[in-house]
C-alpha cells in the first residue's frame, strides 16, 4: 500500500535529487536546448517542498492537486504544463484517498502519463520525457497486474526506465526546442526525459 | 559572465522594478505574480492585447505595453515561458469588457501555458483567444520539428494589432488580422555570438572566433547550421533571398472555436512573397551587435528586396527582439496593405517603441 | 572580429548608404565628403545646430539629424574626428541664414578640426559658434589633461537644443543655452567589455573575463581605473555617488568671441549637484550591453537620486552614445528647470529619437 | 640645397614608411589611444602620394600648401590638423621658391613646429609629436647655424628625435587621448611622436 507519507516522501526525494543535479539538467538542455531545465524543475520543486508541511493533513488527492498548481505556476516552459498536468491527471484518480493499493498507483502513474501525452501530444521516440514515462508506466502496471508487491515492480520499472533514458541520446528530437536542431539533436540525452527518471527513483526511494 | 545584474536569481524582479521607475506614466508592473499592465488600466470597450514569454528578449514585450500597442504582458523566467496564473491575472486586469487576445509566440512551452492561461480566463467569464505566430522560416518542417519558432514578425503584429484595438476592432476581426499578418511575416536570424543566460553562467553554445550560427532563435540555441563568419552582403543576401523564395508553408495551429466550445486545429497556409508585394522590413540586432551595423545589413536588404520586385514601405532597424547580450541579427518581411499602414503608422507610446504622441 | 560589415575600408560609406536607404524621408546623406543633412532642406530664420565626431558611436550623430534636433551631422572615419571641410560643407548647407552653432565634444581632435571648420564657415559669411561640451567626471583634471571629454549629456543637449532652435532661439541664445546645459550635466561610463575597432581588427584593450574598466570614454580607450566586477547595485551606486558628489568643475573653454573677432577662453565653472535639483537621468548602453540590464541600472540609479534629495523628471534609457559592441553604460544626470523640460518633451522625428509627432 | 625634387621625394618616402608602419602606429595608439593614428596617417599620406605627380610643376609652398589641405582634409582626428598646421605653417616660408638653402629649410622646419604648438599648446614632456619636432628642428637648425652641410644636420636632428622619441616612453601624457590614462601611460611610446619620427626619416633619406 501507498501511504500518503510516502508521497509527501516522493515528493522531498524528488526536490533532494532535482536540487542536486540542477547543474547537469541545465547542461543536458544547453546542448540541444535553451538551458532552463535544471533551473525551472529545481524553482518548481522547491515551491513543492516549501508546501510539504502544509500538505500533511490531506489525502492523496489533495496533495498531488496542490503539487499540479504549484508546478503549474512556478516551472514556466514546456515542462511546467507537463508535469503540472502529470500530476492533475494523476491527483483525479485519488481524490480523497490516503492510501493506494499498487493497482490503483499503477492506475495514477497511467493517468498521469496520459494527460502528459494529451497535452504534449508527443509519441515515444520523439525524444521527450515520454521516453521515460511511458515504459516505466508500462512496466510497473504489467508487474503490478502480475501480482509483483509496489516496491518490486517500481525497481524494475525504474530499471526500463534508465535503459530508455539512455536511448535518447542517438534519438533526433521531434518535440520541444530540440526537434530545431535536427539531425544536431543526437548524441544527446533529453533533459526532460531525465528528470522524468529521477523523480521515478525518487518514487522507488521513497517507498522502499 | 559579463553582465550589469546582481544575483541572477533577482535580475527579473529588479530589472522590472527599474523599468517601473523609469515609466510609472505608461506601466504598471505587478510582481506577484509577474505582469505588467498600462498605467491607465484596462481600456473600455476595446480588445486587450497581451503577450509574453520568456524575459531576455526586451523591449518585447513589457516594453510594449502603452497605448497602441499591447495592453499587458507576462514574463517569464529567463527564455523560459511564463505560467498560466500570470496570463490570467494579466487577463483580468486588463480586460476592458470586449475580450483578449493573446499573442503567443510558437514555442512548445509558451503556447501549452497559454492555452491553460486562456482555459482559466474563459472560465471566468473572460472572451480569450489565442492567435500563435509562427515566422521563423529557418525552422522547415512542422511535421518533424514543434513548427516555426515565433520572432521578429512579433514584433510589428503587435504594434499592428495595438492600432487596431485602439481603432476597436471586436476580438474576431482584431484575431482574423493577427492570423493574416503571422500568414504575412517570415523572419531569419543569425548570431556571431552566443548569449550567456544569468541562471548558467557560460555560454549556451560555444563558437569559433571565424564562425557563425545561421538560423538561430531567440533563446541562446544553436541555429540550424554552423559557418565560417561572412561578410555582411553575403548573410544579408542569403536571408533576405531564403525569406523571400521560402514556398508556402502550410502546418495546423490551435484557435479556440468559440461555437464548437474548444480548440480546434486550423489549416494555415502562408503563401510566398510575389512581385509587387508592400512590405515592412525589419532587421533586429539580437542585442551585442550596434545599430551601425544594422544600417549595413539594410543596405543589402533594400537591394535584394528591389531586385526582386519587392517595395519595402516602411522600416524598422534596431534591438526590438533580443537574445539577451547576443551578437547578431534578424531580418523579418512582412506583406502589408494599405490598411496595415494605417495602424503601423498610428500613434504608439510604450517604453520601447515611441511615434505620433 | 565578430561584425555584420564588408570590408572595413567601406564600413562609414555602406553604414551611411543603409541610412539613407532606411530614412530618405528624414535624412539625405552627402558622400564626398561624409555629411548628412535634414532631407528637407535648410530651414529658413532657425539656427542650425550642427555636430560631429568619430563614427561608432551610432545613433549619434547622424541618427540624430531631423525635426527637434540637429540639422547636420558629421560622421568621421571610426573613432576618428571629422575634417574640417566636411564640417565647413556642412555648415553651408544647413544654414537657413540664422548662424550654425557647433556642438563640439571635448577631444583635441574634435575640437581642433571644428575651430578651422567655423573659420572656414565665418569666412563665408555664415556666423558660427562652437560650444565645447565637456561632461565626463571620470577625468578629473583639466590641467595635466585634455580636460573633460564630451560624453552622454551631448544627447541630452542635442535634443534640447534642437527643440530651441525650433523655437526660434537666436545664435547667442542658443549657444548660452548649449553653454549651461553642458555646465549642468555630469557623466561616467564604465565597460565590461573593449570593443573592436574594424580596421584594427583586435580589442581595443585586454580585459579579465572577472574584471571590469571604470571611467572609459567612447573610444575603446582604456578607462581610468581596472576593478574586479563588481554588482550592477555597487557599480550604478559608485557611479551615481561620484556624478551627484563632484565638486565645482572650472576650467576655459574656447568660444568665438564676435566683438573682438577671435577665438576666446571662458572661465567656465559647473556647479556641484544639491537637494532640490531636477534632473533628466539618462542611462546609455555602450553598444553590446541590452536594454534589460539598463533598467537594473537605472533602479539604482532611481534609489541613490532620491535618497540625495535630486528628483528626476525625465529619463531616456537605451543605446544612444555608443562605443561600437562594447559591453558597459554609462550614466548621465543633467539638471533642469522648467523651460528645459517642455524644450525636452518637444516633438522630435529623428532616425534614432522620436517622440510627439 | 633643398630642391623641389627632393621635397616630393620627401613626401613619397614619407607615405613608404608610414605605409609599412600602420598596424605599428596603430598598435601604439591602442595601448594609450584609441587605434587610429596609423590608419589616420595612412589615410592622409596615401592622399598626399597620389597628388604628388600633379605637384611636380609647382613651387615648394605650393606644394607644402597642397600636403597642408590634404592633410586636413583626409586625416581627421588629432593629428589631421596638426600635421596640417605643420605643413601649412611651413608652406608660408617657401612661397614661390623652388629650391631652399640649408638655412630656409631651418626656418621652414621653425615654422611649422611653431604651427604645432600654436594649434596644440603642447609643451615638451607633455607626450606627443612636440617632443620630437621640437629637438628636431632645434637640432638642425643649430648645426646649419654653425654651417653643417644640410644631409649631416638633418641626420644629426634625426638621431637626437630618436632619442627623445625613447625619452616619451616613460613620460605621462599631459595633451590628447593618452593624458586620460594619467599614470597608466607611462611605459608606452608615443604614436604621433612616432609618426612625426618617420616623417624626419623619410626627410633625411630624401635629400641623402
Ligand atoms: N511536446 C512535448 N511532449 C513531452 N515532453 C516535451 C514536449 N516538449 C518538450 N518536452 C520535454 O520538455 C523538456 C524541456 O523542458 P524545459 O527546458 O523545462 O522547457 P523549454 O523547452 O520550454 O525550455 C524536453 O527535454 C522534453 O523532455
Ligand atoms: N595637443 C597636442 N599637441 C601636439 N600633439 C598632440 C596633441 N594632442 C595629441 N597629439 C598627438 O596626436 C597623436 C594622436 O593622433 P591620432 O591618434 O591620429 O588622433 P586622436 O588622438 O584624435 O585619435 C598623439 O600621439 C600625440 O602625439
Ligand atoms: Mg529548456
Ligand atoms: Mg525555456
Ligand atoms: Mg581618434
Ligand atoms: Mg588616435
Amino acid at each position: 500500500m501507498l501511504k500518503k507519507e510516502h508521497v509527501i516522501s516522493w515528493l522531498s526525494e524528488s526536490f533532494s535529487v532535482l536540487e542536486e543535479n540542477r547543474q547537469y539538467l541545465t547542461q543536458l538542455d544547453t546542448a540541444i536546448g535553451d538551458a532552463d531545465h535544471g533551473n525551472n524543475m529545481y524553482r518548481g520543486f522547491k515551491k513543492v517542498n516549501e508546501q510539504l508541511p502544509a500538505l500533511e493533513g490531506k489525502d492523496i488527492g489533495a496533495v498531488l492537486k496542490a503539487v499540479a498548481m504549484t508546478l503549474i505556476s512556478t516551472v514556466g516552459g514546456a515542462s511546467g504544463p507537463l508535469y503540472g498536468t502529470f500530476f492533475l491527471q494523476a491527483a483525479t484518480k485519488c481524490t480523497g484517498k490516503d492510501e493506494l493499493t499498487p493497482q490503483e498507483v499503477s492506475v495514477m502513474f497511467k493517468a498521469g502519463l496520459q494527460g502528459v501525452k494529451m497535452r504534449g501530444k508527443a509519441q515515444p521516440g520523439d525524444k521527450t520525457m515520454i521516453d521515460v514515462l511511458e515504459p516505466a508506466t508500462t512496466t510497473l502496471s504489467e508487474l503490478v497486474e502480475k501480482g509483483e508487491p509496489l516496491d518490486i515492480a517500481i525497481k524494475e520499472a525504474v530499471s526500463v526506465a534508465m535503459e530508455k533514458l539512455k536511448e535518447t541520446i542517438p534519438m533526433i528530437a521531434k518535440k520541444g526546442r530540440a526537434s530545431y536542431l535536427g539531425e544536431r539533436s543526437k548524441g544527446h540525452q533529453d533533459p526532460g526525459a531525465t528528470s522524468s527518471m529521477f523523480i521515478l527513483e525518487a518514487f522507488s526511494k521513497a517507498i522502499s | 559572465m559579463k553582465k550589469l545584474i546582481n544575483n541572477p536569481d533577482d535580475i527579473i524582479k529588479e530589472q522590472l522594478e527599474g523599468m517601473q521607475a523609469a515609466h510609472p506614466d505608461l506601466i504598471k508592473v505587478n510582481f506577484e505574480p509577474y505582469y505588467i499592465t498600462r498605467a491607465g488600466g484596462p481600456v473600455k470597450g476595446k480588445v486587450a492585447l497581451i503577450s509574453g514569454g520568456g524575459s531576455g528578449h526586451e523591449p518585447m514585450h513589457g516594453g510594449f505595453v502603452g497605448h497602441g500597442m499591447l495592453h499587458a504582458a507576462c514574463p517569464g523566467e529567463v527564455f523560459t515561458s511564463p505560467t498560466p496564473d500570470q496570463m490570467h491575472l494579466a487577463a483580468k486586469a486588463a480586460d476592458g469588457g470586449a475580450g483578449v487576445l493573446n499573442i503567443v509566440k510558437n514555442y512548445t512551452g509558451d503556447v501549452m501555458n497559454f492555452e491553460m492561461a486562456a482555459e482559466l480566463a474563459m472560465a471566468d467569464g473572460i472572451k480569450v483567444q489565442n492567435i500563435v505566430i509562427d515566422d521563423d522560416i529557418a525552422v522547415k518542417d512542422s511535421l518533424y520539428t514543434a513548427g516555426r519558432r515565433g520572432v521578429g514578425s512579433t514584433v510589428l503584429i503587435e504594434k499592428i494589432c495595438g492600432a487596431a484595438s485602439e481603432e476597436g476592432y471586436d476580438l474576431q476581426s482584431l484575431s482574423a488580422l493577427c492570423r493574416t499578418l503571422n500568414q504575412n511575416g517570415r523572419s531569419m536570424g543569425m548570431a556571431l555570438t552566443s548569449c550567456i543566460t544569468p541562471a548558467n553562467g557560460s555560454p549556451s553554445f560555444d563558437i569559433g572566433d571565424d564562425e557563425m550560427e545561421i538560423g538561430i532563435g531567440i533563446h541562446g540555441e544553436p541555429g540550424i547550421q554552423r559557418e565560417k563568419i561572412k561578410t555582411v552582403d553575403e548573410i544579408a543576401e542569403m536571408m533576405t533571398v531564403s525569406i523571400l523564395e521560402d514556398a508556402a508553408y502550410s502546418r495546423a495551429l490551435k484557435e479556440w472555436d468559440f461555437e464548437k466550445n474548444e480548440w480546434v486545429e486550423r489549416e494555415i497556409v502562408d503563401e510566398p512573397f510575389k512581385k509587387g508585394d508592400k512590405v515592412i522590413a525589419f532587421v533586429n540586432s539580437m542585442g551585442g551587435t550596434p545599430v551601425s551595423e544594422l544600417y549595413g545589413v539594410y543596405r543589402k536588404v533594400a537591394q535584394v528586396t528591389e531586385k526582386f520586385g519587392v517595395k519595402i514601405v516602411r522600416n524598422l532597424i534596431g534591438p526590438y527582439i533580443t537574445a539577451l547580450e547576443m551578437q547578431g541579427c534578424s531580418i523579418t518581411l512582412m506583406k502589408v496593405d494599405d490598411s496595415m499602414i494605417k495602424l503601423w503608422d498610428a500613434p504608439v507610446k510604450t517604453p520601447g517603441l515611441r511615434w505620433g504622441v
